[in-house]
C-alpha cells in the first residue's frame, strides 16, 4: 500500500461526499477525517447491537413458549412473529416520528414519519433500526402475559396499537431528544434518567401486560373454586431456558448499545449489565429456594431477566458493586411479585412478565435515583434524583396501564378479545390456527 | 373382580378422580388415548392443505374393582365426567379373574385395593 | 496517554507493515492512516456479519428439522452439519478459486486455489470466511427440499458438487471482480445487479432444490391414490419458529454485511431487509387467512423468509417503501407458489424451499429492475435493467436446474439417490444413522 | 458536516479527556488520534466477541441437555445458568486478581479484585467481560460429564472453587502477562504458546470433568453386571446439534475475538477454526462410519467441537491447511477417546467432555509445537517449542485434575456429591426441583 | 358384547380405519405401544455402543362390539393390516360384560355404537 | 387362553423383559400409563405454587398366553419386578377368548405365541 493516495481516494474509502469541483476542493483535515472514522464505528456498532436486539425477538419467543402448554405454542410463536412484524411497520410509518420527530412541546414529536426525505442519510437509519427493535421489545412482553386465552386478532389489533402510539409517545417524553438535539421532552429535561429503557421499554411492556391480564382475566382452571391458585406448568424447560440465555445475550446489545458510540464505556456497561444478570439469578434462586424448599428452575430463569431489566436504566452510571445489588434486589422482588400477583391480586400472569418488566423495571429506575454515583441518594446526590426518577416511573404506570385497560377494554366489548371456553381447553393452536405445535407427539391435554 | 375401563374428555381428568375418590375409589391407571366416536371431528389445515382429524384427544381409564365396587365406580365416573354433550366418554366393564399384588404375592380381592 | 507516540509504534497500533530501515521512513501520511484504520473497521464488520451468515446454518437445520417428522430428524440435522462441513472445504480449496480467481474470460476464475501464498494477507481472508458461508447457504438449502427420502450418502455427494462447482462458477459470472476488481464477469460486465445474492446465492440452492425433489420423487403417502396432496405436517412448530428467528438475525449480516464496508450504508440496508421481512411475514399470514381461513403459522413463518430473499437483491438500490412492496410481494408469491408446486407440479417440496428461495429470489431479483431508483422501471430507468436482471434470473435456472437435473440423475443411476420404502416408512434416523432423536418419548409413526 | 471543527469538539468525540485550560492544550497529533480511533475498535471487537463468547453457553446448555435424558434436563439446565451466574461474582471479585493482577512471582495476581479503582478506565473494563465468560466457559465444561447424578448443591460449591480459584491461578501461569505487560507469567515467560486456551481454558475444564466423573462413577445402569457399557442415549438430538451450532458460531468470537484488536488477523483465525471445526465434523463422522458401520450424528458433533478445541491455541499461527489437519486429527482422537474411556477407563461420561476438551484440547497444544509456522517442529523449528507445550500440558493435567480430585472427594465427603440411587432413577428434575421438563409429555422413564 | 384388541404396524392405521369404516365400524380407540413378537428387532448404535432395540413401535387398537359384530370387524382389520410379512401383527379378543354412553347414560348394546 | 396386564415400575422393565424371555415368554406389548395406588405421590412446585402429583409413571405390560403359560408368566413378572417396597405393582389376569395373528390367519393357541 503506498503511502501517496489522492485525497479524492482518501474521501471516497471514507465515503464523505466529494464536493463538486473537488480539485479546488480544500483537503479534509484530521478532525473531519477522524469524525468520519468515528461516525462509521458508531454505525458499525450501533447497527451491530440493534441486530443483537433483534434476536431478543427469539427468546421472548422461546420463553413464552416454554413456560406455557404445548396445546397453546403455535398460538404464542406467531404472536411473537406478528406483534414484530405489524410493529416494524407500524413503528417505520408513524411510531419513529411520533418518538424523535421534530418536537416543540415536548410532548409528541411531529415529523419524519417513514423517514421521508431522509433517503441520503446514513446515521438516521441506523438511529430507525436501533430504535425499531427496542419498540418492538416492548411490544412482544405483553404476549406472555395474556398467553393461551387471547383471541389471536385481537392481540394484533393491540399490537398496532402499542407500536404506533402508546410506546412512542412516552418515549418522547424522556427520549424525544435524542435524535434532534433541540427537541423538547418534558421528562428528559427535568433530568429523568433511563439510560436504556428499564421504564421507557420494560415497564411501558409490563404494566400493558398488567392491563391486559386483568381485563383478560385467568386461565380455565387456574384458580380453583376456593380462589386457590393452581400451578399450570409450562411445557418446555429447555426453551425456556434457552430463550433466556438468548435474552441474556440479546441485553449486550440493549445495554452497551444504547450508547450508540463504539468504544469507551461499552465494556464498563456490559460488565455492569452481566453482574446485575447473575446476581439477579443467584438471588432468586436463594429466595425461592428459601420459600418454596427447591430451587425452582423458573423462578431463577425469571431472576436472570429481572436483574437485567432493573440494570438497564443505571447500567451506565452505577458502579459495579451497585449494579450486582440492584440486580440482586430484582431477584428478590420477582421472586414476590410473582407470588404476589398470583395469590393476592388473583392476575393470571403465566410467564411472569408483568414482574419480569414491571415491577423490576419501575425499582431499576428508582435504583439510578439511589445508586448513581453523581445524582443517587447513596451517593450523596440528596433525593432529586430519586424525586425525578419517581415521578418517571409514575408517569409511565399512569400511562401504559391506563391506556392499556381502555385498549384491552374496547377491544373486548368489540372484537371481542377472549377464545371460547371450549377453544381455550382444546389449546388454541387448532382453534385459531388448525394445526398442532407437536405433530406425533403424544401430549396430555388434561390440563 | 371386574376391570372398569372408561374413556373420558382429557380436561375431566381431575373430576373424575376426585369423584372416585369420594367413592372410595383410589387405585386407577391412566392412558392418554385417541378415540373416534360420535363426536365429530374437526379439520386442520397445514400449509393449504386440509387434514381431517377424526382421531380426537381422550384419557383412558382402567380400573380394576371388587364385585360390589362396580356400580359405585360407575356412578363416580358418570358424575365426574358427564356434561351432556357429545364426547362425553364410554364405560366398559369386563370380567377379571385373578389380581396379584406384586410386592406381597397376595391375590384376589385383597390385592385388589 | 501521551500525545507523543513514536511513528513506529503507530505503525504498528495499526498493523502496517514496518518499512526495512524504519528510521528513514517516511512518516504515514493522514490518508494512509485513515485508510487503514477503515479498512481495520472493514475487516471488523465483515468478519462479523459472516459469522452471523454462519449462524444461518442453525437456522436452516431448526426450520427444516422443525418442518418434517420426527422420525427424521437426526437425518436433517446431520445434513445440516455436513453440507457446511465438507462445503467450507470444498469451497477452500476449489470453489473459492473458481469463483474469484483470475478471470480473463468472464466465465470462470482460474487461480487463488486453497489460497497458496497468501498467507501474508489480511483482507483476502477476511472475504474467504465471508464467501464461504455464503456458498454453504446456498448448499443447505436443498436439504429441505429432498428431505424424509434422500440417502444420507448420496446427499453428501450431491454437497461437494454445489460448492466446488455449481455455485461458484455461476457466482463468478456476477460477483467474479468483487475481490480482483479488473476480473471478467460477463453478467456484471452487463450491469445484473444482485447486491447480496437473491439469485446468486437463493435461486441458485433453490432450483437445485427444485431438481432434486423432481428427480427424486414425492414421499410415500404425500399423494393419494387419487393424486390429492396430503398434508405431512411437521414435528415442531417451535424448533420451525426458532430457526426462521435466528434466519431473520443472520440476514442482517447477510444483507448490510455485503457491503462489507464498516459504516455508511449498513443502517440503511438494515432497514429496507427487515422492512421487507415484516411485510413478507405480514402479507403471507393475510394471504393464507383469505386462502385456507386459517392463519397458517407455517405459511407466515415461510412468508418472513420470502420477503427476506426477495429483497437480498435490492436491498441497497431501493427506496424504504420498496422494500416493502418487494417484500410483501414476496409474501404473496410463496403462499402461492407452495400451493402451485404441491397441487399442480406435484413437487413433494416438506418446506417450501423451492418457493422461498427459488421463486422468491428470482422475483427479488426482477424487482431491481422495476425498484432501483436509479435504474428501475417505476423510476424512469426504462426497461434496460429489467431485460438485464431478466437474464440473470433465467441463466441462473438453466445453469442450476439443467446441471441440478443431470448431477442428480445421475447420483440416482449410480450409487442411488432414495432410501428403501421400508426404511423411508421406519424414518431415516434409524435406518441410516441407528438412532433416534427424541428417545423416551412416544412419538406415533402412523405418518 | 464542516471541514473546520474546533479541536475540542474531536477531542470529545473521540472521548479523549479534555486537558484543563483546554485552549492552550496542544493539538492532538494523528498519531494520538489514530491509536484513540483504534482503540475505540478493539473495544468495540473485544465487547462483541465477548458477547459471542457467552452465547456459548447457552451451546453448551442444550448440548449436554440434549445428549442427556427428560428427567434431568432442568436440572443440568440450572447447572447451567448457575455455574455462568456464580463464577461471574466468582471472578469479578477475586478471580481477575488472581489471574491478571500484578504479578511478580510468575505464579499468582494479587490486585485488581473486584477492579476497585478502575472506574475511569474503559479497556480494563472490556477485558474483564471477555475473561469473565471465558472463565464461565472453563466451569460449564465440567457439568457435562458429570450429568444425571449430582446433587445440586455440590455443584454450585465446585463451579465457585473452579472460577474462584482453579482456572485463574493457571490461566495467570500462561496469560498472566496480558493485562499488565510487565507480570510474570511463568508459562508463557518459558515461551509457551496457548493463543485462545485449548489448555487454559478447554484442558482444565476437560481434566476437571475426568476428575469430577471418576468420584461421581458411572450413572445407574450404565455398565452391566459384566462391567460391559450400555448406551444411555439423549433424549434430544436437534437441541443437541442446535447447541454445536451455536458454539460454532460462538467460537468465532473465542478465538478471532482473542486477538483483542480489531482487523489485522481476524479474518485468518476465522478461516482456520472454521476449516479445522469443518475437518473434525468430515473425519469423526468417517471414522465413526468405520467402525460403528453408521454415521453417529453424536459423535460427529462431537466431532465438530474437538476440531474447534484442537484449533484454540493454534489458530493464529499455523497455516490453513495445518489447520484443517489439526482440527481432522481431533476428530479422529475424539471418536477413540470417548470409545476409549466409556469401555477401557470406564469412566461415565454422557456428553463426551473430557474427550472433546481434555483430550483434544491436550491435543491442540501439542499441534502448536508441530504445526506453528515459526517454531513448529514440522516447519524446522526443531523441538523446542514441542517440549515447552508439552511441559504446559502436562502442568495443566496436573494442576486440575489433582486439584479436581481433592476439590471433588473433599464434597463427597462433607455435603456429598451424588443424588440417591431412588432420585436418580426417578430423574433429578422432581428429586432436585421438583418439576419436570416436558409437562403434558408422554416420557418412557425406562432407563 | 366382545372387546377387540389388534396391535399393527403403526404406517397401517389409515388403511385398517378405512377398511373398518366399509364394515360400518366407526368407534374406536387407538393408543401407541412397544410390541415384542415374531418380528425381529433391530439394533441401534449411540456413541460406539450397541443397543438392541426388540420393543417396536406399534399401534393398538381397542374396539367393543355386539356380537354379530366380531367376525366383520376382525376380517376388516386383517383386510387393512396384512402384507403378508412378519410384524403384521395380532388380534385378540375378549368378552366385555357391559357398556355405558357416559353422556346418557345407556347401557348395552345401544350404548356400543 | 388369558391376558395378563402387569403395571411395574418403569425402571423395572427390561428385568421383566429377561425373566420373561427366561419362561420362554417372547412376545408382548408394552404401553406406558400414569398410576395412582398405594404408593404415595410426591409434590412438585412450580412457580411457588403446590402440585400433589399423585399419578405416578408406570408400565402397563399385555401379554396374551395359552392357559398352561398363565402362572410361569405371573412368577416371571413377580421375579423380574418386586423389590418389596410400595409401589411394586400389579398384575391383574383376564379372560381371552380369541387370537388371530394377521399375518397368516391363524387363530387360536398357535396364533399366540
Ligand atoms: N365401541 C367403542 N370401542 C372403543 N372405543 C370406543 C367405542 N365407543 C366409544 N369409544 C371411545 O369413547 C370415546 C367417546 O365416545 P363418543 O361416542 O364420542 O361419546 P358419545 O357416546 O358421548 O358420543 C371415543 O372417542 C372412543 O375413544
Ligand atoms: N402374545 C402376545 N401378547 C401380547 N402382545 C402380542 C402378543 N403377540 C403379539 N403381540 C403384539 O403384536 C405385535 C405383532 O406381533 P408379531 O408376532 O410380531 O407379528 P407376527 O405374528 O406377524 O409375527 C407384537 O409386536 C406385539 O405388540
Ligand atoms: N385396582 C387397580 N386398578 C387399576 N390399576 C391399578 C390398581 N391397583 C394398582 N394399579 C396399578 O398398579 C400400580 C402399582 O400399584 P400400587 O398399589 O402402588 O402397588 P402396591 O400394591 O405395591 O402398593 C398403580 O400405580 C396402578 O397403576
Amino acid at each position: 500500500m503506498s503511502a501517496k493516495i489522492p485525497l479524492l481516494a482518501l474521501l471516497v474509502v471514507l465515503g464523505l461526499s466529494v464536493p463538486a469541483g473537488a480539485q479546488e476542493a480544500p483537503e479534509p483535515g484530521l478532525a473531519e477525517v477522524a469524525e468520519t472514522l468515528q461516525d462509521n464505528m458508531n454505525i458499525l456498532w450501533t447497527c451491530v447491537a440493534a441486530f443483537m436486539v433483534f434476536f431478543m425477538q427469539a427468546g421472548f419467543a422461546m420463553v413464552e413458549t416454554g413456560f406455557t402448554r404445548a396445546k397453546n405454542a403455535v398460538n404464542i410463536l406467531m404472536k411473537n412473529a406478528m406483534d414484530f412484524s405489524v410493529g416494524t411497520l407500524a413503528f417505520f410509518f408513524v411510531g419513529f416520528g411520533l418518538m424523535f420527530g421534530l418536537n416543540d412541546s415536548g410532548w409528541v414529536g411531529t415529523d419524519l414519519f417513514a423517514l421521508r426525505g431522509q433517503e441520503g442519510g446514513t446515521w438516521i437509519w441506523t438511529f430507525l433500526i436501533f430504535q425499531t427493535v427496542f419498540a418492538a421489545t416492548a411490544a412482544t412482553i405483553v404476549s406472555g402475559a395474556m398467553a393461551e386465552r387471547t383471541k389471536f386478532v385481537s392481540y394484533l389489533v393491540y399490537s398496532v396499537f402499542i407500536t404506533l402510539l402508546i410506546y412512542p409517545i412516552f418515549g418522547s417524553w424522556a427520549w424525544g431528544n435524542l435524535l434532534l438535539g433541540d427537541n423538547k421532552a418534558w421528562l428528559a429535561d427535568l433530568g429523568f434518567l433511563d439510560f436504556a429503557g428499564s421504564t421507557v421499554v420494560h415497564s411501558i411492556g409490563g404494566w400493558l401486560a398488567l392491563a391486559g391480564a386483568l381485563v383478560l382475566g385467568p386461565r380455565l382452571g387456574k384458580y380453583g373454586p376456593d380462589g386457590r391458585p393452581r400451578a399450570i406448568m409450562g411445557h418446555s424447560l429447555p426453551l425456556a431456558a434457552l430463550g433466556v440465555f438468548i435474552l441474556w445475550f440479546g441485553w449486550f446489545g440493549f445495554n452497551p448499545g444504547s450508547t450508540t458510540v463504539a468504544g469507551g464505556d461499552m465494556g464498563y456497561i456490559a460488565v455492569t449489565t452481566n453482574l446485575a444478570a447473575a446476581a439477579g439469578a443467584v438471588v432468586s434462586m436463594i429466595v425461592a429456594w428459601i420459600i418454596f424448599k427447591k430451587p425452582d428452575a423458573s423462578m431463577t430463569l425469571n431472576g436472570a431477566l429481572a436483574g437485567l431489566v432493573a440494570i438497564t436504566a443505571g447500567c451506565d452510571g452505577v458502579s459495579a458493586i451497585g449494579a450486582a445489588v440492584i440486580g440482586g434486589m430484582g431477584g428478590v422482588l420477582v421472586v414476590l411479585s410473582v407470588s404476589f400477583i398470583d395469590r393476592v391480586l388473583k392476575v393470571d400472569d403465566p410467564v411472569g412478565a408483568v414482574s419480569v418488566h414491571g415491577v423490576c423495571g419501575a425499582w431499576g429506575t428508582l435504583a439510578v435515583g439511589l445508586f448513581n454515583t453523581e445524582s443517587g441518594l447513596f451517593y450523596g446526590g440528596g433525593l432529586g434524583q430519586l424525586g425525578i426518577q419517581a415521578l418517571g416511573v409514575g408517569a409511565g404506570f399512569l400511562w401504559a396501564f391506563g391506556l392499556g385497560l381502555v385498549l384491552f377494554y374496547v377491544i373486548k366489548k368489540t372484537i371481542g378479545l377472549r377464545v371460547s371456553a371450549d377453544e381455550e381447553l382444546r389449546g388454541l393452536d387448532v382453534g385459531e390456527h388448525g394445526m398442532e405445535a407437536y405433530n406425533g407427539f403424544q401430549v396430555f391435554t388434561t390440563t | 373382580m371386574k376391570m372398569i375401563i372408561a374413556y373420558i374428555q382429557p380436561e375431566k381428568l381431575s373430576d373424575v378422580k376426585q369423584a372416585l375418590y369420594a367413592a372410595e375409589v383410589f387405585k386407577l391407571s391412566v392412558t392418554n388415548a385417541l378415540g373416534c366416536g360420535q363426536q365429530k371431528g374437526y379439520t386442520e389445515t397445514y400449509r393449504g392443505v386440509d387434514i381431517e382429524v377424526n382421531l380426537l384427544k381422550k384419557v383412558r381409564l382402567e380400573i380394576a374393582v371388587n364385585d360390589d365396587y362396580v356400580q359405585p365406580t360407575i356412578n363416580a365416573i358418570v358424575k365426574g365426567a358427564r356434561t351432556g354433550s357429545i364426547g362425553d366418554g364410554k364405560i366398559l366393564v369386563m370380567p377379571l379373574e385373578q389380581t396379584i399384588r406384586i410386592r406381597t404375592g397376595e391375590t384376589g380381592a385383597v390385592a385388589i385395593g
